[in-house]
């Protein structure tokens, strides 16, 4: 009876960002059949999708660990070898739908078996028996009392000085609203961040909407898909922010449209917008919330260096655009909520661009603006120096207000 | 009086006592202060039973919020706030339990030799109503004065714990205390992660 | 009604109400995104049974005991908070002279509860969300007092059947126009949705509900619902005349305005973005809570 | 129930918090014995109230102000440990005790 | 009597609910092994406990929030008689209010809000 019940919900997936997928995931998010969980705790699939980094397997495994059962791993790309077998996985280019509730369905009648743990069933640290209580603590902070270590000794907060514990851990690469790959070591203070340092980088964006940009490499590519790529993609960046201030409907409504732009239909992102403002998103984003200075914004380039107000566009060079009076739109206080509004901008602009010239054409190997940051060597500013002083969820809030591009660009691992 | 409420009262009253105790047994401060809060829920159930609603619950709900304050306090202040090493922070300690059993027996005492006049609350009677009355009449003084205690209080806690005086950072300059007349500062060092036992040498 | 038939309409109501709300989540979810809702009817108990299904997970060293006391804590609190609410006039279950003090104790052991909660994991998501929810609930607690407290002083009396009967001739949502939105957030805070929701909010991969699985999640957020049921039910009693009205029977009239409140308390948490931590506890001190004063000063006056 | 029976959890409630405002090193710790005294201060009025003095207001009254007091003294008390940490780093009786500068 | 309804309530559905977690626990076989119980952190774990002196950011508000709840436990029985007192109550809640404001007023300028 339960097993019944329960096979027909909608599956609980918890989603491993691998490279390369992140406009796929996006697309399951909006699937009603897939209940995409912000913690493993409350999946019984594990999603992997696209490549991992060989050093991020033990990450991937603890993720495997904290299922609990019944569970099973489901991977998503066209790299995993044929070790795994077909139940379990699906190419790039097919939708897994089908196969994860297939999946779920057997997995919860008990004809795929729940799978066992991956790392050692041991404690971080031996502690049975140890210590003068046998918890493996000594006085009242030393030893590993059922495992672990004592919260780090107190310094003084970087905001009002009074010297309590800290907290350090490494947070990520499967982090929900984190970019995808990156693990940082960050240092708490109560919610605050008080330091943080990248332990690995994003993984390198590589997604769908980089397609026509590299097809304008080779050949004379329609004005229309470019911008209708450029569209897609800040649709997406905006569906993120919009999610992370509990907006998950209207970030699934943004979503949806960003599928749509990506599949030659027309749409106005207008009535998103009226409801986004409606609904406080200027609240949400504090004024002068992740503002940075003027050279990092030149740097980044793209979106960014725009909402910095530098109005700083190859479209304004190029022949098809000016024929459009194209002027490149911008803000100007260079914070979360200026980057946001010229995703928005930018997005109608790109589609007002599509509408009045449909059928333009720019010839191959013309220099267009990306819609993303500056695709260039690692720059001497971390994205670790926007986070100490913030609260957790304005600290996520400004991780999401920049492209991957951009955070792979403030994220490197060694010194540029 | 029934059985039930009897019955009630007893139970009531030994969890009061009970959680009292542990208290003062728990290494968690977060349990410590929530027993407190157990206490405080038991004596506001037994003050119903008494016949007084409106002190009963307001009892718990001042002290559900209060308690709340305190464990954040405490958690904040204390070393070891989840007890994970378990510990014991105390001193004089037989001379406490001997000043706790004295006082309790002492009280006691009296209570037993005393003879109090029987004069319970009419079952009709309307607590709630008197209570407002009396706030409005004769004890205005008393309520007037309790308001601007309770704004005293405000200013005064707001001044005391913010640390943004008008003279600059109020920790300005200062060192953490010795743990032994005329050593060195003790403050929370990193060698000391053995903690409060362990400096004892 | 005998007190059997009373048990009974409340077990029903706060179970009815409970998968009313989620079958409006979903609904509402799906309207929003302009496509088709999935079984809406069903998928509750698809996803409870999901939920009973999955193994109850442990972390390292966690306070148990409080872990699995909170949800069962949290949930008996909402019931005792629909227990307040007459059904008819001469129906409920806790016929308490103080009615509305009871409810403000519901409130600030709610507080306590779901800080233990968060607090008894032993993970960090948990206990941000556990002390930040402790931040918004504290004060949003005393805008609720205000209101109902405003909504006594007609009434005479702090028993909520002589409150719903003092709005007899006019009900308190038009005499005492800001006390039901403001006591609206207070439901939305007390059960941490939408724009409240600052324990188990999505930057923190569910807050105080990061860790667990299997059953207790499954109290948890039966509790959630539960308490979002008790609050509408309050409102619906405190500013809308509760079972008042013509010709219907009580309890339905009790029921109807209960709905009509759930389906306010879900669009106002879908509709709202939640804001800082910060920032919404500077707006509930310097908005909010000057917005209460002016209600009771109304209610005050309008009463003399 | 009797009053006696109430006074005597009452001492019961003051002599355990007695014990821990005694003992307890930490400030905070100790104000949790205060509490508890406060606690059965609390019940002994209410009981006098209720038994003894049958149901006058100021009984009543009495037990708020109990309350009152509790919490000025948790609100200062606390103001005061926050004060005294911030510039010592101590929460400990015994440590600000032997402090001299 | 309310009490006992309020309390039989309570207790059944707290008995009610860990008895479900219970049943749960017992009814299935997998034990959660140590790997499973490393706290959520995106894959990463932990360096050590996270019970910690935390760091609460809001520590003057509750300081104050104390005090206003104080404050709001004269006013319920206040409630109750103010249509019999009138205007005298009327008055009475005048002074509530400024007091409150005030109280408002002064922490609002002393910033504490704000996270510290």
């Amino acid at each position: 009876m339960l097993e019944r019940l329960a096979a027909r919900a909608p599956v609980p997936v918890f989603v491993a960002m691998g490279r390369d997928r992140a406009p796929a995931v996006e697309r399951l998010l909006r699937n009603a059949d897939i209940d995409v969980t912000a913690t493993p705790r409350h999946a019984s699939i594990l999603l992997v999708a696209g490549r991992v980094r060989d050093s991020d397997q033990a990450y991937l495994d603890r993720l495997h660990d904290q299922l609990p059962h019944p569970r099973a791993t489901f991977w998503w790309g066209d790299e995993q070898g044929d070790d795994v077998d077909e139940a379990r996985r699906a190419a790039s280019s097919d939708d897994p739908v089908v196969a994860l509730r297939v999946l779920y369905r057997n997995l919860i009648s008990g004809a795929h078996a729940s799978e066992t743990h991956r790392l050692a069933d041991e404690p971080p640290a031996p502690w049975r028996g140890k210590g003068d209580h046998g918890q493996g603590g000594e006085g009242m902070m030393g030893g590993v009392p059922y495992g672990r270590m004592m919260p780090m000794p107190p310094t003084p907060d970087i905001r009002d000085g009074l010297t309590l514990d800290v907290y350090t851990t490494q947070i990520g690469p499967f982090m929900p609203y984190w970019p995808a790959g990156l693990v940082l070591e960050v240092t708490f203070q109560g919610d605050v961040i008080q330091s943080a340092e990248v332990v690995n980088p994003t993984y390198p964006p590589r997604d769908v909407d980089r397609v026509p940009f590299d097809h304008l490499l080779h050949e004379t590519t329609a004005l229309a898909q470019i911008e209708r790529a450029r569209a897609a993609h800040h649709l997406v960046c905006i569906a993120r922010l919009l999610s992370l201030v509990g907006l998950p409907t209207l970030s699934r409504r943004a979503q949806i449209l960003a599928a749509r732009v990506r599949a030659n239909e027309t749409i106005a992102i207008a009535p998103l917008r009226k409801a986004a403002a409606r609904s406080g998103l200027k609240a949400a984003l504090a004024p002068g919330l992740g503002r940075i200075d003027d050279r990092l914004a030149r740097e980044l380039g793209g979106p960014v260096q725009r909402a910095a107000g530098h109005a700083i566009d190859h479209r304004s060079d190029n022949p098809t655009y000016t024929r459009l009076d194209f002027t490149p739109v911008m803000q100007t206080q260079s914070d979360c909520r200026a980057r946001l509004a010229q995703w928005f901008d930018e997005a109608e602009q790109a589609l007002a661009l599509v509408s009045a010239a449909p059928d333009a054409m720019i010839d191959h190997g013309a220099l267009i603006e990306a819609p993303w940051a500056h695709r260039a060597p690692p720059i001497d500013y971390r994205v670790t120096e926007l986070l100490p002083g913030l609260e957790w969820s304005e600290a996520l809030l400004v991780l999401n207000s920049f492209d991957s591009a951009a955070l792979c660009r403030m994220a490197p691992l060694e010194a540029p | 009086m029934s059985v039930v409420d009897d019955m009630a009262f007893w139970i009531f009253a030994l969890t009061a006592i009970v959680s009292g105790w542990r208290v003062f047994c728990t290494d968690s401060m977060v349990r410590a202060s929530f027993l407190l809060l157990a206490s405080f829920i038991a004596v506001g159930l037994i003050m119903l039973l008494l016949g007084a609603p409106y002190l009963g619950i307001a009892t718990i709900f001042m002290m559900g919020v209060e308690m709340m304050v305190m464990a954040l306090f405490m958690v904040m202040y204390m070393m070891n706030p989840a007890g994970l090493n378990p510990m014991v922070m105390v001193h004089q300690h037989r001379f406490s339990i001997g000043a706790g059993i004295a006082a309790f027996v002492g009280l006691a005492a009296v209570m037993l030799v005393t003879d109090f006049a029987d004069n319970p609350v009419a079952s009709d009677a309307r607590v709630v109503t008197d209570l407002g009355k009396e706030l409005l009449g004769d004890s205005m003084l008393i309520f007037e004065t309790a308001g601007v205690t309770l704004l005293a209080t405000m200013v005064a806690s707001v001044i005391l714990s913010s640390r943004s005086g008008r003279f600059g950072p109020a920790d300005e300059g200062s060192v953490p205390p010795p743990l032994e007349p005329g050593g060195q500062p003790a403050g929370r060092l990193p060698e000391e992660g053995g903690g409060h036992g362990h400096h004892h040498h | 009604m005998t007190p059997i038939v009373l048990t009974m309409t409340w077990v029903a109501f706060l179970l009815g109400m409970a998968w009313y709300i989620a079958v409006l989540d979903g609904l509402w979810a799906a309207a929003r995104e302009g496509r088709q809702p999935r079984a809406p009817l069903a998928n509750p108990l698809y996803r409870c049974a999901t939920i009973l299904r999955q193994q109850s997970n442990l972390t390292e060293a966690p306070d148990l005991l409080n872990w699995r006391l909170a949800p069962a804590l949290y949930a008996g609190l909402a019931g005792t908070g629909v227990a307040l609410v007459p059904f008819s006039s001469a129906s409920v279950l806790a016929d308490l002279e103080v009615g509305i003090v009871w409810w403000g104790a519901v409130e600030a052991l709610t507080v306590v509860v779901v800080f233990l909660h968060g607090w008894s994991a032993n993970s960090q998501l948990g206990l941000i969300g556990a002390y930040r929810y402790v931040a918004i609930g504290l004060p949003v607690m005393l805008i609720s007092m205000f209101v109902l407290i405003a909504a006594a002083l007609p009434a005479e009396s702090l028993a909520v059947p002589k409150i719903i009967e003092s709005q007899h001739e006019l009900w308190n949502v038009i005499r005492q126009p800001l006390g039901l939105p403001l006591f609206l957030l207070l439901g939305l805070s007390l059960s941490f949705r939408g724009p409240f929701n600052y324990a188990d909010s999505a930057d923190l991969a569910d807050g105080t509900a990061s860790e667990i699985s299997g059953a207790a999640r499954l109290v948890w957020e039966f509790a959630r619902l539960a308490m979002l049921v008790a609050t509408a039910a309050m409102a619906a009693t405190v500013f809308l005349g509760g079972y008042l009205g013509p010709v219907l029977p009580g309890p339905l009239w009790l029921l109807l305005k209960t709905a009509v409140v759930l389906v306010l308390l879900v669009a106002l948490s879908h509709l709202f973005a939640r804001i800082s931590p910060s920032r919404m506890l500077t707006l509930i001190w310097i908005v909010l809570m000057p917005l209460a004063f002016i209600d009771l000063v109304w209610a005050g006056l309008v009463a003399l | 129930m009797t009053l006696t029976a109430i006074l005597l959890v009452a001492a019961a409630l003051i002599g355990i918090g007695l014990y821990g405002t005694l003992s307890q090193q930490s400030f905070v710790m100790l104000m949790m014995g205060l509490e508890l005294m406060l606690n059965g201060v609390l019940l002994a009025a209410v009981g006098f109230w209720s038994l003894a003095a049958g149901g006058v207001p100021t009984g009543q009254l009495l037990a708020i102000v109990t309350m009152a007091v509790m919490a000025v003294e948790m609100s200062v008390g606390f103001a005061l440990i926050t004060a005294v940490y911030r510039n010592r780093q101590a929460d400990m009786t015994e440590s600000l005790g032997t402090m001299k500068h | 009597m309310a009490l006992t309804g309020l309390l039989t309530i309570m207790g059944t559905i707290v008995a009610g609910a860990l008895l479900l977690q219970w049943v749960a626990a017992r009814t299935r076989r997998d034990r959660v092994v140590e790997s499973q119980k490393i706290p959520f952190l995106g894959g990463s774990a932990p360096n050590t406990h996270a019970w910690q002196r935390f760091h609460v950011r809001y520590y003057s508000m509750t300081l104050l929030f104390i005090a206003f709840e104080m404050e709001m436990m004269f006013m319920y029985p206040w409630a109750v008689v103010y249509v019999a007192e009138g205007v005298k109550a009327l008055a009475e809640m005048g002074m509530f209010l400024a007091i409150l404001t005030v109280g408002i007023l002064y922490g609002w300028r002393e910033g504490i809000f704000r996270w510290q």
